[in-house]
């Protein structure tokens, strides 16, 4: 009910919802409030208009006819003549049992919306999944990890083993070439540039054998000397020569 | 289909509820696994059985089947997420809504009788907001309409099903 | 905070990654529960060991967690949503998958020495299929890009976590 409709009895002063819940309770005595008053109260609420003005909608009126109806359902229950009363008793009491149990029903309704309520409040809600569509594959590949260990595992088979590499490298050590060419200078001294590349195994080789040898003439180990322009560059023994 | 392998069907119906992300019937469900309705009903028992422990559960209503989450953890999904939440009703609205759910499906007629006064207006929000729905019509002069709630109105409440509601008062003798 | 409920904890988890349905930050996840990052890393174990014998599982790679459908009910998922578009992967575009998900993070050189041909091409086409993702740069001369797997590739293999694909071998020395 939109409108709040108070009313003032002996018992009870409050709005008449109320008033029906707290008979419904039995918390008041509806056999001590005079249902002429409350007819009284409602015109008199009409009649002063608060604040929306005097004009009711027929809607709110149905709605207090429907408490009151209640109310009146609830006091005539309530004033009922005992079982020995004649021979409508029968009528009667399956009449007053049917407003009971209306009553207790809409007492239970109303509990139960309380309880909707107060679970509402408490935000105990339930969430669906709201999902991506890319956790669902729309694409059917069926990628297939022991196919995909397998595919690594050919590619690395393909490879040269680690271990080769390795041993390559350390035959081409600086050192050791630096080593040749002063063996080589002990013996004769001088040596013809070309001939220090005769046993290089490959360009990696010639390369390492060209800076043991620009090592040995920083060093001043070796020395170079080029008779004619277009002719061969001769190696020979530095000042410094190392021992050993 | 000499073996029925209902633990993998748990499985499935679980993966496809989680992708689904929404309610489905249970008679499409049962087509999708491709099994009798009948089984249906016991591979969506042993789900909701599997989850108990859970952050998930499983809802159903009306012939409906949907996952969602559990109530105990929606604090967290809404810091997260903060996903659109149906606001506060009026107390007629929650009145209407328990009269709906407890006796479902009832025409408006049976609605107003309980309540004692024209709930139009009230079963309208209730139906814009999602939390009811239409659910045919009764076989009766008139043929008025039936009203029921929705997976929604579950999802507000945080229940697997209506039957989990609190205080389900005694069907009406009538 | 002085007794942690890290069922309470995993079951939150549980619904929020439900809920969410896409991968999440792990970060930021803890940050929802209101946990430290390394208790996160306990619940999500947890989470993932109560999955067991579920349709759905939790995956986890680079930072992120999500919760997915698992592998044996995906045909009932298709089924029901039907999207399947049927894909194939060259023998190209396999191997250089499997090059980046056993040695990721790894730069485009690193896949091109490892399979001795240019993989710009496969390359271009396994990130447009959203197998595989930019992740970062290395920290060197010209800071070339880094390559590494994505959720989706853990979603079409069906397995929780890159740990989880067979007989890695050893990291190269390199």
């Amino acid at each position: 009910m939109n409108v709040e409709v108070r009313v003032q009895t002996d018992v009870f002063e409050g709005p008449i919802d109320l008033l029906l819940t707290l008979a419904q309770r039995q918390q008041v005595d509806l056999s001590q409030v005079r249902l002429g008053d409350l007819a009284w109260d409602y015109l008199a609420t009409i009649r002063e208009g608060t604040g929306s003005g005097p004009v009711r909608s027929a809607e709110e009126l149905a709605a207090f006819l429907v408490v009151a109806t209640r109310l009146l359902a609830l006091k005539a229950a309530s004033l009922l003549p005992g079982p020995n009363d004649g021979e409508t008793e029968e009528d009667l009491e399956s009449w007053e049992e049917q407003v009971r149990v209306r009553m207790a029903e809409y007492a239970r309704f109303k509990e139960a919306a309380l309880e909707l309520m107060r679970r509402h409040a408490e935000g105990g809600f339930a969430f669906p999944s709201a999902i991506e569509a890319e956790i669902v594959p729309s694409e059917r590949l069926a990628i297939d990890a022991g196919g995909l260990a397998g595919a690594f595992q050919a590619v690395l088979d393909r490879l040269p083993a680690p271990a080769e590499v390795e041993v390559e490298l350390t035959r081409y050590s600086l050192t050791e070439e630096m080593d040749a060419i002063r063996a080589r200078l002990r013996v004769a001294e001088s040596t013809s540039f070309t001939a220090l590349f005769d046993a290089a195994a490959g360009r990696l080789h010639a390369v390492v054998i060209f800076l043991a040898l620009l090592e040995l003439i920083r060093a001043g180990e070796a020395r170079f000397r080029q008779r004619d322009v277009f002719g061969d560059i001769e190696i020979l023994r530095g000042v410094a020569v190392a021992d050993g | 289909m000499a073996d029925i392998d209902v633990t993998l069907l748990r499985r499935q119906a679980e993966a496809v509820l989680f992708s689904l992300g929404a309610p489905i019937e249970a008679r499409r469900l049962a087509e999708t696994l491709d099994i009798d309705p009948r089984l249906l009903e016991r591979v969506i028992d042993e789900l909701s059985e599997s989850l108990a422990g859970h952050g998930l559960m499983v809802q159903r209503h009306d012939g409906l089947v949907q996952m969602a989450t559990r109530p105990e953890a929606a604090d967290a999904v809404r810091r997260l997420l903060n996903p659109e939440v149906p606001g506060r009703l009026s107390p007629a609205a929650y009145e209407t809504l328990a009269i709906i759910a407890y006796r479902q499906p009832i025409t408006k007629a049976g609605i107003d009788e309980v309540r004692g006064v024209d709930c139009e207006r009230v079963l309208e929000g209730l139906l814009n907001r999602g939390l009811v729905e239409e659910r045919g019509r009764l076989d009766a002069p008139g043929t008025p309409r039936l009203f029921g709630t929705t997976m929604r109105f579950l999802q507000l409440l945080g229940v697997e099903r209506v039957d989990d509601l609190p205080g389900v008062p005694d069907p009406a003798p009538g």
